[in-house]
């Protein structure tokens, strides 16, 4: 029992990037509990000065190796919202089908090799080589599907190549697209396995209710596109995000704490997708998420491993129609726009990372130099409703062994999938 | 049944014919033809086929010529496991090929790869990969770079099998080889009249009057120049702008310097020799252990570019190892052209410089 | 060829950086498994728990930017018997580098406001120049043939020197069309190859991710960028960049860091 | 080679670039060289002569031009000696007895044996060069009574680097060769000659100029440096052999890597005329030594 308990886990396993976790009991009490990043900042937000607008958009994917894509296209979509630039659908479509390899990747490596071994008792997923091979050869599986779908649309997933500003340099092969297609849809069995296997892991029956935010589109489940959303009922349009969203430092951490008009938490992400856009999601998603008992609203920040699932068949099943609406259509060369005569302007891009809601917002002078940048991470913009969720749990689960209370901490830090190389490059001050 | 008759011989197809045809070689061997590249329309590239109505054979030029259906890139050489004694299998493709579609400086640029490569001891491989391929060459029109006239090879046909050339009622076809008239029975053609053979002619004719730029002197007048003097200015220009990038040995079609590596498996044990293309314009090229590099300066080595295709091959095989293609002038991104500069060497000899 | 002894341990690190290099390396996937027969992995914080301080072979990527990275790198160079710098970040410096034109403390105040003094950075260095680093592996992320290349050569104890062509050759050996003929400018020519020409091949620029060959000729690219050319498509790019001394210089310090200067003098291997 | 019936594939009896196995017998390892004795897989001798060089692989690691250090006239079995520089040269460094390797050659001209008939051999090695005059010293000396004089001169970069230590005391005892070994740096226990080999062949050796034929091997700038030593002493430059060292990849004038001006190092060589040199540009070797 923890009467007295001085928790602190030094850069936290499994998890991008380096955080700690400090929990301090005293007297069966709860004092003090956080989550404090300590990754070196690296100051994007600076260096982004200074610099063209391709430039931008090719360091803007090196904010984060693993949701380079999203970076990068949120960076597009801020420079041609700033330069009125149009791209055709086709290439909306490709963008599109990056994006959800990129999801897919990043879930997968979040569910299979960081979440999975809390579960299966082993410290990697590797070491389930001998014991599991099924396993660990379906987490292989589909992390080379995600990558091989961002390799065929966007050269690699880390870094994107060729997803530049005004559209794409090169012409898509039908072939490699309908080879594409076909894995994909093997894919689904994979899923299906995926949706047993954490079917059998039990998630603490935690509920807390916060604000959800994410992107909202009335067509499509939004990972490109949308207006910015809140559960509680708030539409607005993306580019008014500084209207709601603000941000703020506390001295313990490297990364910035943002929050949603005067609420000082809310949470983006899977879970918050999951619950504004239930509607949009397909068929055998919906399925995957009733085989989960997700049911929206859903509370439990825990279930977000569950609606990353979903999103997992979700993206996949999306992504198979991407591709035969490409093929359907025929897909036409189209060279890479040539930059805009320099000139000024300003814009913002919000796209739905696979941890939440990525705002890039550019303004360029006359010459199209950018002369100010600011990005708001996903992550940032959870860790206030984190710690929240750390306070009301911690609580609840005080009367067991300290080392128990540090590792369901751990669990629950580890639920939301922080990325923590993203959030220490947020710009601007709230205040 | 043309084996008897002297060649070469003529014939005539119509365009639909000759895809029946290319269809009907496609059934026994593969066929590698230059064709639009699917990532960059509007661009051309040499590829293994696989539907007939991807043969472009109006192109103008393609950054890698030809000689990679015999000599790719990147090729292994054999396979090797460490076993006691080590086994050693050697790595070939099997069955002969068709390779269509050759501009005439592309087809005397394989026939001085043949010298080179046959010189003894031979290089066994070359000669196999040659031996399965039946050539197929086509005329063409010449673009911005070309100068294949100044060096005598616009009208090259050796080694081809046959020969393309496009007139109204489809192709002139020449049969050059018995391995060539054999394979063209099998195809439906027709004589050729007078007006075809004509046709063809005039084609050459306009063809002689397109091109843009020509060498000031003959290749045996060049060598003599090269040797006679230094042009150390000259090259030092040219060193000044190139970047050393080797582009235009990599896009030659005479080149055939190359280097070799090993690649192991992942058992550490086994693996593969690979040999891929080199180029005598990269820094490393002549580097020996020690740090000696005997081409120590850029102009060195753009010097050495120029000597080893118009002097020093050309007096060991009695030919340039250059055919006029223009594709290094096209690909270098340092805007060096060969035609150019070698005008520039002409002239400076010619205006009887003396040494430096 | 190796005889079978213990198996070495490696381990991976990562200081100031995307983290995308790690990611990179777990794309070796099926690999991944043949590659556990060869070796065991001691700690790979972003992937496994409870890692180990005893390891033979530790895969550092990220700049050094903080006294805490600093110590921590010397810990690791004190530990590992081979030391892999993974990445440009880690190799060369990379964009972290391209803070340190700015005062630190003005770095800082614009990121934290007033509230700067909490948090401390130093000029962002690549740890193959705060240790000695026995292998390098380029590229931003990595690149997964050389990834691939460096792994068999730790375990057959092969040297790695860095490769020193640049990305032209590979463009050519892939047969890819060269982007200049779309009049997209390429810093390939001047950039050690290595990364099978990756960008190129998806009919990108080459944006110079794995650093400058030994000898590069920087004068030819301003030259090529800022005068008309006689060659129809070098004189259509030069047009359309229409680029200044200063616009390259920024171009090239996107992975070279901002100190590189483009000066006329010769270098020694040049004209 | 286009007619129809070539076009029947026939499988080319040797490939090209495939080497043969040949086991490593024995290894003996100094701190800056390994002298490796091997043995074709078929027991058959490599049939070269002294000068000439095999393309030796470590299978996975590459392959390097090496000479071979020993001689014809003792064929069992045939040795290298290799320094370890890189990649090759290391893994054949710390290679072990029983250990495979894969051998192609012998490739190369190498030292005119003939020419040399009936006259003194003055052998200049530097380092390394010492390998292939090995092979050459030591058939002379196996056919001792077609050669009149021979005069051995080598230096070495310091005492612990001296290769052959055996042969080279053998070299010296003997009285049918007359032996001047010198150290760049010696060191405490050495009492022998110091500076370059050059200083013994100007100041010591007595020749008979119109009847020596001379045979280097060594460093880059160490042949020029000997050249003129042995021009001033009337040795004419037709008599005079440099062996050279280039960047091979094939070793029989195809990759094109050791082209020197128009000759193939590999080929046309690695053992060149001095008078030949001259005519070359990029024979860096025999140019002049610059002021
Ligand atoms: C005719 C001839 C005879 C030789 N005889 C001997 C000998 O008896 N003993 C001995 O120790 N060495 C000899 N050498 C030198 C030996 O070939 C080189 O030391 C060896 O190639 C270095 O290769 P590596 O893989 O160990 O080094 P690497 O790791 O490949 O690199 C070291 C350097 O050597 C260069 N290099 C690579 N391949 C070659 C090559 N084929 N030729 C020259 N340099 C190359 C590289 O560019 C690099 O700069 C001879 C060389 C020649 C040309
Ligand atoms: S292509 Fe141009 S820049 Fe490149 S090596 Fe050749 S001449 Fe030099
Ligand atoms: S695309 Fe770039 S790297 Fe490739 S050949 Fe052209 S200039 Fe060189
Ligand atoms: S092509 Fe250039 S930018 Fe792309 S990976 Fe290679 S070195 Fe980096």
């Amino acid at each position: 029992m923890a009467h007295e308990a001085n928790i602190h886990i030094r850069h936290l396993t499994r998890v991008e990037g380096h955080g700690d976790i400090t929990a301090v009991i005293e007297g069966g009490e709860l004092k003090e509990v956080r989550f404090s990043v300590v990754e070196a900042p690296r100051f994007f937000e600076v260096f982004l000065q200074g610099r063209t607008h391709h430039e931008v958009a090719h360091l803007a994917s090196r904010v984060c190796g693993i949701c380079a894509v999203s970076h990068r296209a949120a960076a597009l979509k801020a420079i041609e919202n700033a330069f009125d630039l149009h791209i055709s659908e086709q290439s909306t479509s490709l963008r599109r089908l990056a994006f959800h390899g990129e999801v897919l990747s990043s879930h997968v490596l979040h569910l299979y090799f960081l979440v999975a071994p809390d579960y299966l008792n082993v410290p990697s997923i590797l070491h389930l080589a001998r014991t599991d091979r099924d396993t660990v050869e379906r987490a292989m599986r589909l992390k080379r599907l995600a990558y091989d779908l961002c390799e065929v649309v966007v050269g690699r997933h880390t870094h994107p190549v060729a997803m530049n500003v005004g559209g794409f340099p090169f012409v898509h092969d039908k072939a490699s697209l309908s080879k594409m297609k076909e894995r994909l849809i093997a894919g689904l069995a994979d899923m299906e396995e995926t949706v047993s296997l954490f079917r059998r892991f039990d998630s603490p029956a935690f509920e807390r209710e916060t604000e959800y935010v994410s992107l909202k589109h009335s067509d499509v489940y939004p990972f490109y596109d949308g207006e910015l959303y809140s559960s509680e009922g708030e539409t607005l349009p993306a580019d008014a995000y500084q209207d709601a969203v603000s941000e703020y430092v506390q001295p313990y951490s490297t990364a910035k704490y943002a929050r949603w008009r005067n609420r000082p938490e809310y949470m983006v992400g899977a879970l918050a997708r999951l619950n504004n856009n239930y509607e949009g999601l397909k068929p055998f998603a919906r399925y995957a998420a009733a085989e989960l008992g997700v049911t929206v609203p859903c509370h439990n920040p825990f279930m977000n491993n569950s609606a990353q699932i979903v999103e997992c068949a979700h993206c996949i099943e999306e992504s198979i129609d991407i591709i035969d609406h490409l093929l359907e259509t025929g897909i036409r060369p189209e060279r890479e726009q040539a930059p805009v005569s320099p000139r000024s302007g300003s814009g913002v891009g919000a796209v739905e990372a696979p941890r939440g809601t990525l705002f890039h917002e550019y303004t360029f002078d006359d010459d199209g130099i950018c002369r100010e940048a600011n990005l708001v991470i996903p992550t940032a913009q959870n860790l206030a409703n984190l710690e929240a969720d750390m306070r009301a749990y911690t609580p609840e689960i005080i009367d067991q062994e300290e080392t128990q209370i540090a590792h369901a901490l751990e669990v629950l830090v580890r639920a939301y999938d922080p990325c923590i190389s993203c959030s220490t490059h947020v710009i601007r001050l709230g205040d | 049944m043309f084996r008897h008759r002297a060649l070469p011989s003529y014939r005539v197809m119509s365009s639909e014919d000759l895809l029946d045809f290319l269809g009907h070689l496609m059934k026994s061997e593969p066929v590698m033809v230059p064709m639009e590249r699917p990532d960059q329309p509007g661009f051309h590239v040499f590829d293994w086929l696989s539907r007939p109505e991807d043969l472009v054979l109006n192109y103008t030029t393609t950054t890698l010529p030809p000689k990679k259906a015999f000599f790719p890139p990147t090729e292994t050489l054999f396979r090797f496991r460490g076993d006691d004694p080590p086994k050693l299998t050697p790595v070939k493709e099997s069955g002969p090929f068709v390779l269509m579609g050759i501009h005439p400086c592309d087809l005397a640029a394989i026939e001085a790869l043949d010298k080179a490569y046959s010189y003894p001891p031979p290089d066994r491989r070359w000669e196999y990969n040659r031996s399965r391929a039946l050539l197929i060459g086509v005329d063409c029109v010449p673009d911005e770079y070309c100068f294949c006239d100044s060096l005598g090879v616009s009208q090259a046909r050796r080694p081809g099998d046959l020969f393309l050339t496009q007139i109204d009622r489809g192709y002139l076809i020449e049969i050059h080889t018995p391995a060539g008239a054999e394979t063209i029975a099998a195809a439906r053609t027709d004589v050729a009249n007078e007006a075809d053979l004509s046709a063809a002619a005039n084609r050459q004719r306009q063809k002689a009057g397109a091109f843009q730029g020509r060498m000031k002197t003959g290749p045996d007048r060049l060598a003599d120049m090269l040797e006679a003097e230094s042009f150390q200015d000259i090259w030092e220009d040219i060193a000044s702008r190139c970047y050393g990038c080797g582009s235009c040995n990599t896009t030659c079609p005479a080149c055939f310097c190359f280097t070799m590596s090993d690649e192991l498996d992942w058992d550490l044990n086994s693996g593969v020799r690979m040999r891929s293309w080199d180029a005598c314009q990269l820094q490393d090229f002549d580097l020996v252990a020690g740090g000696h590099r005997f081409r120590e300066k850029r102009w060195q080595r753009v010097r050495h570019r120029w000597h080893r295709k118009f002097l020093y091959l050309y007096r060991r095989f009695g030919r340039p190892f250059c055919t006029g293609c223009g594709r290094c002038s096209r690909a270098c991104t340092a805007d060096i052209n060969i035609l150019d500069e070698t005008n520039r060497i002409i002239e400076a000899a010619s205006r009887g410089r003396t040494h430096d | 060829m190796t005889k079978t002894k213990d198996k070495p341990r490696i381990a991976f690190f990562d200081f100031a950086c995307c983290e995308g290099c790690q990611l990179t390396v777990l794309q070796l996937e099926e690999t991944l498994l043949d590659l556990l027969n060869h070796v065991e992995i001691a700690a790979w914080r972003e992937a496994m728990s409870g890692g180990s301080d005893r390891y033979d072979i530790a895969f550092c990527e990220g700049s050094i930017a903080s006294r805490e990275d600093l110590n921590r790198i010397r810990r690791i160079r004190d530990t590992a018997e081979t030391v892999v710098s993974l990445g440009t970040c880690a190799s060369i410096g990379c964009h972290n580098a391209l803070k340190n034109a700015w005062a630190m403390e003005d770095v800082l105040a614009r990121v934290y406001g007033n509230k700067s003094n909490h948090f401390e950075t130093l000029r962002a260095q690549p740890v193959a120049a705060v240790v000695p680093v026995d292998y390098q592996i380029l590229g931003c992320p990595a690149s997964l043939p050389e990834i691939r290349t460096v792994f068999k050569r730790i375990l057959t104890s092969q040297p790695h020197p860095l490769p020193n062509d640049p990305v032209c050759v590979e463009c050519k050996r892939n047969d890819t069309l060269c982007v200049l003929e779309k009049e997209i400018m390429c810093l390939g020519p001047v950039t050690r190859c290595g990364c099978n020409a990756i960008c190129t091949s998806y009919g990108d620029a080459c944006q110079g991710c794995r650093g400058l060959v030994d000898d590069p000729n920087l004068m030819a690219t301003l030259r090529v960028l800022s005068t008309e050319q006689r060659h129809t498509i070098m004189a259509a790019v030069a047009r359309k960049y229409r680029a200044d001394e200063n616009q390259i210089q920024e171009w090239f310090a996107l992975y070279n860091g901002p100190d590189l200067q483009l000066t006329p003098e010769a270098s020694d291997h040049g004209p | 080679m286009t007619d129809m019936e070539n076009r029947q594939i026939r499988a080319p009896s040797d490939w090209t670039y495939l080497p043969e196995p040949a086991r490593i017998v024995s290894i003996r390892r100094e701190k800056m060289d390994a002298v490796i004795a091997l043995e074709l897989a078929d027991g058959r001798p490599l049939g070269h002569m002294p000068g000439q060089f095999v393309q030796i692989s470590r299978l996975g690691y590459g392959e390097i031009p090496i000479s071979v250090c020993s001689t014809p006239t003792r064929p069992e079995r045939f040795k290298i000696c290799v320094r370890p520089v890189g990649h090759v040269s290391d893994a054949l460094y710390k290679a072990s007895e029983g250990d495979w390797v894969g051998i192609r050659g012998p490739f190369g001209r190498g030292f005119p044996v003939r020419t040399m008939r009936d006259r003194d051999i003055l052998v200049a090695a530097g380092g390394i060069g010492l390998a292939p005059l090995r092979s050459l010293i030591q058939y002379i000396r196996d056919n001792r009574a077609d050669y009149r004089r021979i005069i051995i001169v080598y230096g070495a970069r310091n005492p612990s680097l001296i290769l052959f230590r055996e042969d080279v005391n053998t070299w010296t005892r003997d009285s049918d060769t007359e032996m001047f070994l010198t150290v760049d740096e010696g060191d405490e226990s050495w009492n022998g000659r110091t500076g370059v080999l050059t200083q013994p062949i100007k100041e010591e050796i007595e020749l008979n100029p119109r009847e020596t034929v001379a045979a280097v091997v060594g460093p880059p700038v160490m042949y020029r440096f000997v050249a003129l030593e042995l021009l001033a002493k009337g040795v004419r430059n037709r008599r005079i052999f440099f062996s050279l060292e280039r960047h091979f990849k094939c070793g029989i004038g195809k990759c094109g890597h050791c082209q020197l001006n128009g000759v193939y190092v590999c080929q046309d060589g690695p053992v060149f005329r001095y008078s030949d040199l001259t005519r070359l540009t990029e024979a860096v070797e025999a140019r002049a030594p610059e002021e």
